[in-house]
């Protein structure tokens, strides 16, 4: 099928609730409307106020019940409408979710997944634009998982939904609705923990996630009409656990690096890539890994956006100067 | 002692104009008529923005934008029935509230244009900037509550919240915390049926929003939302009571959302033209102005320059907004901290040299559409 | 239509035993003797194991240690009320409720001595493990309770939280998602006056704990928490009415916490001893002791039993935990995710390389002794 | 006189108490009680109930009030009993409290001092010993302050208490009563955000914070014994906003680098002192940066906290390390 991202992960939430009877999607306005993206479109419609749930307007409820749910038999799925509205529920996943089967030394688990729009270029008034992948990326016993395009939402969603131990999904708002693409009718998965190789390259290695991987794509396509750079393109999609043999080995061939995110710079998970690539692979380092990162500052209102974002511009100036070093 | 009851608690309704805009002359708050007519003109003022922003963000001249069509006596009346001095904590549903407290039509507009600068207010006008993670706002009314209660301060604060907010534990907290500390401060909850595609029932399972206020050791009243003339003497009476060190009151106005949640949203998904019709009936301005007119405070050729009055300042409103200049790249940075720490000014500094050498300074992103929930 | 009455609610509590022992027989549980005695014997145990545990900690061989002296009517008497298939959730001082579900004693005291394995309890008890953040163990129950009505299972859920339990947001958000789903849920507060220092007082304006149900729209009691049978009582009704299918319910249970908070804290700086001896003559053993003993169900000898028997059970179980092989390094990498990332592994595999470089495996950091609030 | 960090920190409260009329102290337990670990002991009975406030058990309320006392005149000082109680709190500190300059374009401000105990080493039950500052460091909008000695912690206390913007104030518990020294009586003020070069060198650069800056000292100690290094000790004392230019002359000079940190190994500060070493001074770095971190699982009960928590000998084990490469 043609679909956009939004209607991949509708496909495969559709088929999980069809194929796992202990699946129940949960959040706020999941049900007759669909989700505020329509991500749960025609769901509850399908299989009923018992699979698919609106809930009150609580996350941290939203969450701890999930936690509850996944703990006795059923497989959660809790949209969270904006990512910003994960704070609320930060404690049940920080304490309870990321922690009970190590608490319970195995005893007990969390299979959630935790769904969340997340990121800018959407207009959307305050709250709703940040990247704050990093806190769940630091927190043990999470999962983070940033799809970068439909087909990969839809494989991603389907590990996610059956992985044993909480995942957080972030879907990248800007990447929504921004294309289609041929998506598999069925059901497939796609590994958590395995990064993507786009495109093969000998000269620098550019890893991004997200709607960065867009961003980084069109930095390429433009840079390639004039220079003539072999680059490799990471798209990472799952923030953790990272790929990391995937990486060390492609800068062990490239030796130069740009890491784009559109989180604030201090601590985003680019710093944690620079750091292990400094680690692991000193010497094969031919210039200091580049980072293209928002600003160490609030995500502003829609006026200024796109100046706090990354974009191809500044990607390309970064690959400029990790070549020129 | 087998099982024994230890306590009790009710909760009433307060209202005072009907639907015909009849008024219960016993409970008829004291006002002049210029204050009746300012009640009817702040109202119309209101639906008249609302209807223009709507068309402003169908131009794509202003973001997603929250309607408050339906609910303009709740924000009216209560904040007419404040002192200067007192502080209001909005959502994002109270531009009726910025308006009557004096804040420029302008700056309401900015706000949902997706500039920073909206949320500055004017500084002579007493209230917090909209913010949108629900329920959080009211524990800052609480807070400052209790800084007027240290400081013997003559103000009170007012925080304001959605019947979806009622549902997040941060509002819970701050009826918590306004209970234990007698603080004056009254907590608003516009009941308007629904939080974007939930109704009030999906909720709680709570008859009233009111009667929350039991769990915490104050009072809650329940108060026609559609009504100014009740809305305002409860939060008169609220008010005066926090005033006089008597502690927090809960209100609930009922009322009812008319329009979509914001333009983002398609509410004929989730509700029906006959509820709709039913509130249409209970129309607010409407009941005032039965109640005006026949009282022949109001009167029709007064009422058509009140409209042009208030078309002219929305206009107005418009043309200042969209002769602002824009804002500016560095804004970003600037309001972080009080004083920039280094490695944030290196931030700006770089940026704003690689920005010096794009065309134009341009933007070079695409912006894909509003989606504001 | 002025100022209306539109709700009423009240508030009752439930007592059977006073406190001299003496029954309301129209209120009086079916229980066999044998049932009685178990109340007792679990109730006997219970204190024994505190005392003990307590020794245990001045001895530095467990560490910071939280008694529930004076609360054992609570645990014990809910516990005794459930069926094997129901589910609990416990805080910090629920040791009466893992006792008499079947958690082996030696668990409860790995908890406290420090090793994770107390927490994985026994596969078949169900009981939810410790944890310490105060208020957000109740969403666990109600997301259980849910769990067990979407299943259709005979199961119900049990949360437990104290009276300072009830100012934290997420054990409001509990109560209001019970309420709406209806779901099979007993929320139990035990309401031992004191959040550490804080009395009850400090933590909510309400004059009930009970009446905070009547936000969420479900019925809450107030129960004497130190008569053991109208613990009980309460328990089964709330289970029953749970099973049927009517929803949720909250229980206060109005006690007292006669020891320290923890053996971190000291309570002599915030209570004074009349109010301890006020609580003493409450005490809920002795309680259930006269009235047994004039029942005739108890008498001296058979009570001397109990208590050798129950101390027989503590000793066994500390020479169960300090016979315990010390729980390994590797313990802390391995129950993170059921498969173990990569880069998990590494850090697991440098760690133990380097440790096997290290002196006898020694843990060279003193640590800097106990200090749990 | 002579005191421990708790006695340090409950003179420097004693102290601005009563030279700022508009400082309250709030918190659970502060007043009769004195705080659980006593860092307010003795303030209620001398500075009344209106200036030292027992509040009910809600985390997120005592924070969320507290930015509406900040904004209307007050500096508030917080206390959060554990820093594992910070999470029901998030919310209000990352979307209200480091936003609300931001927001109002600087009409209201939030000169808000959060207090919490953290880290590990005194037994302290779960969620009572982890080290997650770098939560708050990544948050744009927040200061982050960790001092290490009594004396640092009365300045560095005075001056958060004082500062504009809302600090997060990490009290390192196993330096609580770990020893006591000289303090003196008066009030002063450190400046936020300066480190503190404690020993001067030529081989290393050794940079800690917190609980971690004495187990480097231990280490440096004893590796002196028999390794001739010449080590340059760097106390970092405020994580956010860091101190560069003390790093980045100091790993000039030096162009070896150990970073030591409780926190997890993923997105701990440690990664991005490494990322902007790379940056600054790839060409002056003679080996990569070491790190000693705790592990990227849950800081276990306290049977095991000591294997959690970095060691002397790990230390001098990466200073080896470095000075091998
Ligand atoms: C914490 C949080 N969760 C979710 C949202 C998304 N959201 C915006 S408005 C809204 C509904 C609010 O309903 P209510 O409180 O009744 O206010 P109303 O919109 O009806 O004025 C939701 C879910 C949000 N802004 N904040
Ligand atoms: C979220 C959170 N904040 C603070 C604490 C520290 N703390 C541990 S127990 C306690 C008091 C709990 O009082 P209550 O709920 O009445 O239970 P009790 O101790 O009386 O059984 C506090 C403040 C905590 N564990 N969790
Ligand atoms: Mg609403
Ligand atoms: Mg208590």
């Amino acid at each position: 099928m043609k679909a956009n991202m939004v209607q991949a992960l509708n496909n495969a939430l559709a088929l999980e609730l069809e194929s796992n009877p202990n699946l129940v999607v949960l959040g706020e306005d999941v049900g007759i409307d669909g989700g505020v993206f329509r991500v749960t479109d025609g769901l509850q419609t399908k299989f009923g106020k018992n699979r698919v749930i609106d809930t009150p307007l609580a996350e941290s409820a939203i969450i701890g019940t999930s936690i509850g749910m996944a703990a006795f038999g059923l497989n959660p799925v809790a949209e969270v409408q904006f990512s910003g509205f994960l704070y609320p529920g930060f404690d049940q996943l920080i304490s309870h979710a990321a922690r009970i089967r190590n608490r319970s030394r195995g005893r007990f688990s969390c299979p959630l997944t935790v769904r969340s729009p997340y990121g800018g270029g959407i207009k959307a008034p305050e709250h709703h634009s940040e990247s704050m992948e990093a806190l769940f990326i630091h927190t043990p016993g999470l999962k983070v998982v940033v799809p970068s395009n439909p087909t990969d939402a839809k494989g991603l969603l389907t590990s996610a939904m059956r992985d044993p131990d909480p995942v957080v999904f972030f879907e990248p708002l800007r990447v929504y609705r921004a294309f289609r693409e041929e998506v598999p009718d069925e059901q497939y998965t796609i590994p958590l923990g395995q990064a993507k190789v786009t495109q093969q390259g000998n000269d620098l290695t550019l890893i991004s996630w997200g709607s960065m991987f867009r961003t980084s794509m069109e930095a390429v396509q433009q840079i390639a009409e004039n220079e003539k750079y072999s680059i490799e393109m990471i798209d990472l999609r799952t923030l953790s656990p990272i790929d990391w043999p995937t990486i060390h080995s492609s800068i062990q061939k490239t030796g130069r690096c740009v890491v784009v995110q559109e989180a604030p710079l201090t601590l985003g998970l680019a710093s944690e890539i620079m750091a292990r690539v400094m680690e692991k692979n000193f010497l094969h380092l031919k210039a200091p890994v580049q980072r293209v990162t928002g600003f160490d500052t609030i995500m502003p209102l829609y006026k200024l956006e796109n100046y706090y974002l990354p974009n191809a511009e500044r990607v390309k100036e970064a690959i400029r100067k990790a070549m020129a070093f | 002692m087998p099982l024994t009851k230890i306590a009790d608690f009710g909760v009433s309704r307060l209202s005072i104009l009907d639907e015909n805009g009849k008024a219960d002359e016993k409970l008829l708050p004291k006002l002049t008529n210029p204050q009746f007519l300012d009640l009817f003109t702040w109202m119309t003022l209101l639906r008249i923005f609302d209807d223009k922003a709507l068309k402003l963000q169908r131009q794509g001249r202003i973001g997603t934008y929250a309607s408050s069509l339906g609910q303009e006596a709740c924000t009216v009346g209560s904040a007419f029935a404040l002192k200067p001095q007192d502080w209001t904590f909005p959502t994002f549903r109270e531009h009726g509230m910025f308006f009557v407290r004096g804040t420029p039509i302008v700056k309401v507009l900015q706000y949902w244009g997706g500039d920073e600068r909206g949320s500055q207010s004017t500084s002579d006008v007493n209230c917090f900037p909209v913010s949108i993670p629900v329920g959080s706002q009211p524990l800052h009314a609480v807070g400052c509550a209790m800084a007027m209660q240290l400081k013997k301060k003559d103000a009170i604060a007012v925080g304001y919240f959605g019947d979806g907010g009622t549902s997040e534990g941060d509002t819970l907290e701050a009826m918590n915390f306004a209970g234990v500390f007698q603080a004056p401060v009254i907590l608003i909850c516009q009941n308007n049926q629904y939080a974007i595609s939930e109704p009030r029932s999906l909720q709680t399972r709570a008859q009233t929003i009111a009667q929350k206020a039991i769990a915490f050791g104050f009072e809650g009243i329940q108060v026609d939302g559609n009504d100014v003339l009740a809305v305002y003497k409860a939060t008169l009476d609220a008010a005066e009571k926090a005033r006089a060190g008597k502690g927090p009151t809960l209100l609930e106005f009922f009322t009812y959302r008319m329009g979509d949640h914001t333009t983002a949203d398609d509410s004929t998904r989730y509700r029906t033209k006959e509820e709709l019709e039913m509130w249409r009936k209970k129309d607010p301005i409407l009941r005032l102005r039965m109640y005006l007119m026949a009282q022949g405070i109001l009167f029709p050729q007064m009422e058509e320059k009140i409209i042009a009055e208030c078309v002219a300042l929305v206009e107005k409103g418009v043309s200042d907004y969209e002769n602002m200049p824009a804002p500016q790249p560095s804004d970003m940075f600037d309001y972080l901290y009080k004083e920039m720490p280094p490695a944030l000014a290196e931030q700006k500094r770089n940026f704003l040299s690689f920005l010096s050498t794009q065309k134009n300074n341009a933007q070079p992103n695409k912006t894909e559409g509003p989606g504001f929930p």
